[in-house]
């Protein structure tokens, strides 16, 4: 019951304030939208027991990328910016793309457990207490089963940070 | 103040009630006159007690440096005298900066040490600018004069002494005298939209520009 | 209806004890906070050769609560030109993260208020990072230039920060394995010495980080008064200002605690593993009967008699504790009590050295320049963080491997810190090196002397 | 708001460092200082006009207002001023307790100016310690003559009052203290990394654009010109007493700390010279009580804490002076701002105002 509570509690909040995100025309009020949709998509891990992606969800996503982004935004000049014309263009198009992407979200939650082998996976919950503590599973999971392909990720992230180093030092 | 003032210049006896007793001369003094030594300072007030001589402050300066300089720019130089053992030339207006630069790189009078305006509204061209010029090397101090009329404006040594700028500009804040050749002549201790020029003699102490207080301040000025 | 009322009844009668931990936290830490500023401006007045306050209560022990009710009762000024809705988010977007970070903290092994999370150390760093949004966003809606400023240092310092202080922990997590406080804490018990020892390298960088991310002296530029006014803060006023004010003490609590639970102990007292030395449960006592004693032996200075009964009262309240922390060492029935009032003690008593020792920095020394502080942050801190942790792990590996533990590991880590402070001495060479190439030849021999 | 184009910033006149109403327009990019404009004024009050309907001794006490943390040296220069104007000498003994004072006065300036300018830069304890000591010099002046900040200590022709009974003593034992103070300070930030950090290097001034930009005082010295008034045309007792002119030798702001420190420590020992033997004699020179010095005109400079402090006064023989014209040093030094300022940040602009040790009752007159 508290778990139904909690989850259409953070859920509403995601979807309302992702909502909000898109319209604002104020840069930064866009971004404090954003944040908390982050931080309402953080508080669903947790009420599904998966404290380690809420505290990933909020280190990365909410204290690292969504502060760049906030001095960034600063950076620019906010008056140039709410003059010109966001929302002009090719509102048709993006207006399609998200029928057919509504369509097809509705048409999987409509078929879940009708067609066998297609549909959402029904879960069965697990209780709290039995639940593996799940950092330990991540760091398992990381750095023993997929070893390789997160050393190469991360060589791969470390290349993108250099390049963006040189281009920006190029200019200057 | 607003009695008719005299002209410092010829040399006269004091009037005032200069204390019998003034015998030391000032000693030591701030800085040598240029080329002190000169057929300058007749005995001050040599005898104490006895009734007041004749004190002749200001003579007529003839030295070296003087001789140098009237070869060099001749009728330029209108007047060179000696006050309280300050040395003191009047030169002309228009040679201003070209007399600058030869005292800066000639003479070595590196710094103007200060540059400022005297008022004497009675006389033809009413104001005196005078520069207080001081040489590092010689350990020694000149003052140079140059008079101007209302309205005239005086070339700005700026180019020559850096630290000319804001002087100027407050002279031309206090004065109204323009230097001409000055990067950026503007008030500078006043409001720029202030009315009048305080320090000339004509302005009263009482005076102010009471439009510019009372739409600035947005009050009555109170005088 | 009747599910929910149920599930409402259900969910306090589970969490009961926590929420209320978070009520009297929330409630009395603007207290606590009041009388740490008044502490520090105490401290700063004893080292500056004056008194500091002393007109409200005796010795100005009722400053805080003075200055509390003057913020709260100030006229709220919103700058015409703000983000008004942003400008109040801000600080309640400061006050709001340092606050939650708090709960992940254990002070104690009875007191926390998010029970065993397995998390818990990453949550409260997580969570109190938070904050500065608080500070980026009040210094963008404010409007002004300097709190733009400020704002913009702010955000920059702490990201440079973070990662050296993140690097810090993790040196010290490798030790434990795992990121619960409770466990974090017991397993220094167990190995019997504090990881500060085991990683002082990692210890001095996360205290330097630390000092930065709360924005304290040195690395107060953000709210630097003599360049920005008061940074981001500058237009915030009465209560909107305290508020900010609240945040920067809690953080300070928050990363002193944090600092405590990994590398001084947590809540153990000093040796706590050696019988011997035993006695030392009674420091805690002693220290605040000597406390109480030269509270009454302050009693006949005061000059007003109200003075005088607060004076005894102070004195009284710390024979009280005394009294309290005396009990479970002297009775064996209180026993089970000893952990958890002796170990709030300790606790307490080491995060207000860690305190102190911000405070001390403050008056002591200057403040940064920005690019020091920069410089500071990614070509020494953060080298020297990621170098320490590999020696770390190198340390750690050697150690199980000749099978080391407790003070038999300090074998490994020892030398491990060495090349580490060496690796510093040469960072620091190579930038004096930098510097001195940098610096242009201006000097002139024009009228030498 | 913070373009990648530049931003101009307005600091003061209400800020806390422009060390009064001084207002600096900054040009930044980022945080790098491309341009400045000083913009002072704020504190005007026509000193210059009032002193035309004064007479000399009434505009006496208005000089204190100018520099009001040195008042003693504006005072002497004034007093001195005139005395030439008139051609008398103050006699030996008030001399003597001219110059004591004075350079009690230029210790207790520089322990302002050290205040707070390591206030600006972030040291919060060096405010107080300097603070303690000035009170002690203060606590001299007003036993002496009963004011504290601006004193009006001297009159023209010599001194009002004699010396009180412990003068001496007071300024020995001051003198005594003083000495492990000065260490105490240096200790605090001397050696200290990050004050060297946030000074050597930044705001330098060459000797070429000091003498240039007319700069004189501590700021001059740093630059390294060997250049003190108190050597170059010795006044008041300063010939009969041996002191060592501090130079610095890049001209940047730690150069400046140094000088000013080392200052310090001289005027410590000319002030035990001094007190070692005040000669007995007359305070007052006979100069009648109404002034009228013979027309003319005199200018006359000492060497102020903050520079040389010159007056140029012009007499028409009446009581009243024609012209007085002040040559603040604060007001001539501040020009050099623009070029100190110049490509370092906004946190060395604070810096670089507190190195320059202006005063705005001087500056704006």
């Amino acid at each position: 019951m508290l778990d139904k509570v909690l989850f259409y509690f953070f859920a509403a909040i995601a979807v309302a304030s992702a909502a909000l995100m898109v319209t604002r025309r104020n840069v930064v009020h866009g971004a404090i939208f954003l944040i908390t949709a982050l931080l309402a998509i953080a508080g669903i891990f947790l009420q599904l027991r998966a404290e380690f992606l809420f505290i990933v969800q909020i280190i990365l996503y909410v204290g690292g990328i969504m502060v760049l982004f906030v001095f960034v935004i600063m950076l620019v000049n906010l008056d140039v910016a709410l003059q010109q014309i966001q929302f002009a263009r090719k509102k048709w198009v993006a207006l399609l793309v998200a029928l057919a992407l509504a369509g097809q979200v509705g048409l999987m939650v409509w078929s879940s457990g009708k067609m066998p082998g297609q549909g959402l996976p029904v879960l069965t919950a697990a209780a709290a207490e039995h639940l593996p503590p799940n950092s330990e599973t991540v760091a398992h999971s990381l750095f023993e089963s997929y070893l390789l392909p997160f050393e190469i990720a991360s060589v791969l992230l470390l290349v993108a940070m250099i390049g963006a180093v040189v281009m920006a030092k190029k200019r200057t | 103040m607003a009695d008719e003032p005299k002209e410092p210049k010829p040399p006269q006896v004091p009037t005032g009630d200069q204390p019998a007793s003034a015998a030391p001369p000032v000693s030591p003094p701030a800085a040598k006159p240029v080329g002190a030594g000169a057929p300058a300072a007749p005995p001050k007030a040599a005898a104490p007690a006895a009734p007041r001589p004749p004190v002749v402050l200001q003579t007529p300066l003839n030295n070296e440096f003087v001789t140098r300089f009237r070869a060099k720019f001749g009728a330029a130089l209108l007047e060179a005298i000696e006050d309280r053992k300050q040395a003191i030339l009047t030169v002309d207006r228009a040679q201003l900066v070209e007399i600058s630069l030869h005292l800066r790189d000639e003479e070595k009078f590196d710094m103007l040490a200060d540059l400022t305006a005297v008022d004497w509204p009675k006389r033809e061209k009413r104001f005196d600018v005078v520069l207080d010029l001081y040489s590092f090397p010689k350990n020694e101090r000149l003052r140079v004069k140059v008079h101007a009329a209302d309205g005239e404006a005086v070339p700005s040594v700026v180019s020559v002494w850096p630290a000319a700028n804001w002087q100027e500009r407050e002279v031309f804040d206090m004065f109204g005298i323009a230097f001409s050749g000055h990067p950026d002549l503007k008030r500078i201790l006043l409001p720029d939209e202030w009315q009048g020029y305080p320090l000339r003699k004509d302005y009263d102490i009482l005076q102010q520009d009471t439009a510019w207080v009372r739409e600035n301040l947005g009050i009555e000025s109170g005088q | 209806m009747s599910a929910a009322i149920q599930a409402t009844i259900e969910f306090v009668k589970l969490y009961w004890a926590p929420l209320l931990c978070g009520v009297v936290i929330v409630a009395i830490l603007p207290l606590i906070v009041g009388y740490i500023v008044l502490v520090e401006r105490k401290l700063m007045a004893d080292m500056q050769a004056r008194l500091g306050p002393m007109r409200v209560g005796p010795h100005g022990l009722l400053q805080p609560i003075a200055d509390a009710l003057k913020l709260l009762i100030k006229e709220d000024i919103i700058p015409d030109n703000a983000d008004k809705l942003v400008f109040w988010l801000a600080p309640v977007l400061s006050v709001g993260a340092a606050l939650l970070s708090l709960a992940g903290l254990a002070i104690g092994p009875a007191f926390q208020i998010a029970q065993d999370i397995n998390i818990g150390i990453l949550f409260v760093v997580g969570i109190s990072a938070l904050g500065i949004f608080g500070i980026v966003l009040g210094g963008w809606a404010s409007n002004s230039h300097y709190s733009l400023m400020g704002a913009l240092r702010s955000s920059a310092q702490l990201v440079s920060y973070e990662t050296a202080a993140g690097m810090a922990l993790v040196s010290a997590l490798l030790f434990t394995g795992t990121l619960n406080i409770k466990s974090i804490v017991e397993a220094q018990s167990k190995e019997g010495i504090w990881y500060v020892m085991l990683a002082p390298v990692a210890f001095f960088t996360y205290l330097v980080a630390s000092i930065a991310e709360t924005n304290r002296a040195p690395f107060d530029l953000p709210e630097a008064e003599s360049e920005l006014v008061a940074g981001y803060m500058t237009e915030f006023s009465g209560f909107r200002w305290s508020l900010y004010f609240l945040a920067e003490y809690t953080n300070m609590i928050v990363v002193a605690s944090v600092a405590t639970t990994l590398f001084l102990g947590g809540w153990l007292r000093p040796f706590s593993h050696v019988p011997w030395l035993n006695f030392l449960d009674f420091v805690p006592t002693l220290l605040m009967v000597a406390v109480g004693a030269y509270c009454i032996v302050r009693v006949p200075k005061q000059p007003v008699r109200v003075q005088q009964m607060f004076m005894m009262a102070v004195a009284g309240l710390c024979f009280v504790v005394g009294l309290v922390l005396a009990v479970p060492v002297l009775v064996p029935i209180a026993k089970p009590f000893y952990a958890g009032i002796h170990g709030g003690f300790w606790f307490i008593f080491k995060v207000s050295l860690y305190i102190y020792f911000f405070m001390w920095l403050r008056f002591t020394i200057p403040r940064y320049r920005f690019d020091q502080l920069m410089r500071l942050g990614w070509h020494f801190l953060i080298p020297l963080s990621i170098i320490n942790v590999l020696l770390v792990g190198v340390a750690l590996i050697a150690g199980s491997y000749f099978n080391l533990h407790g003070w038999g590991l300090l074998l490994v880590t020892t030398p491990a810190a060495v090349i580490a402070l060496v690796a510093a001495l040469l960072i620091l060479a190579a930038e004096k090196e930098h510097d001195e190439r940098q610096q242009p030849n201006t000097a002139s021999d024009f009228y030498a002397g | 708001m913070l373009g990648a184009d530049e931003l101009v910033i307005n600091m003061g006149p209400q800020h806390p460092s422009t060390h009064g109403v001084l207002r600096v327009k900054l040009k930044l990019d980022g945080e790098r200082v491309i341009g400045s404009e000083c913009i002072i004024g704020y504190l005007h009050r026509g000193v210059e006009k009032i002193a035309e309907n004064r007479t000399y001794q009434q505009f006496a006490p208005y000089v204190d207002r100018m520099d009001y943390v040195a008042a003693v040296s504006s005072g002497l220069g004034y007093c001195e001023a005139v005395e030439k104007l008139l051609v008398v000498e103050a006699p030996p003994r008030a001399r003597v307790i001219r110059t004591i004072l004075t350079e009690l006065q230029r210790i207790a300036s520089h322990l302002l100016w050290l205040g707070t300018h390591a206030l600006d830069i972030g040291a919060l304890t060096p405010l107080f310690y300097c603070f303690r000591e000035r009170e002690e010099i203060l606590k001299i002046f007003e036993k002496y003559c009963g004011a504290r900040l601006t004193t009006h200590a001297f009159r023209i022709g010599g001194l009002q009052y004699e010396a009180y009974d412990t003068f001496e003593k007071d300024v020995e034992r001051f003198c005594k203290d003083f000495e492990s103070r000065i260490v105490e300070y240096e200790t605090l930030l001397t050696q200290n990394r990050i004050w060297i950090g946030r000074t050597k290097g930044v705001g330098i001034l060459t000797a070429a654009d000091a003498i240039a930009f007319g700069v004189t005082g501590p700021v001059l010295r740093a630059s390294g010109v060997k250049w003190d008034i108190r050597k170059a045309a010795p006044y008041a007792a300063y010939d009969q007493y041996k002191f060592e002119i501090p130079v610095g030798t890049t001209g940047d702001t730690y150069d400046r700390y140094l000088v000013r420190m080392e200052e310090m420590r001289q005027s410590r020992l000319i002030c035990l010279q001094a007190i070692e033997n005040i000669p007995a004699g007359p305070i007052m020179a006979k100069v009648g009580k109404v002034l009228k010095p013979p027309p003319g005109e005199v200018y006359h400079a000492i060497e102020a804490p903050k520079g040389e402090i010159g007056y140029y006064i012009v007499s028409d023989g009446t009581v009243m002076p024609y012209r007085v014209h002040i040559r603040p040093p604060s007001f001539i030094n501040l020009q050099a701002f623009d070029r100190m300022v110049r490509g370092h940040l906004v946190a060395d602009v604070v810096a670089i105002i507190g190195t320059i040790d202006i005063v705005l009752g001087e500056v704006d007159r």
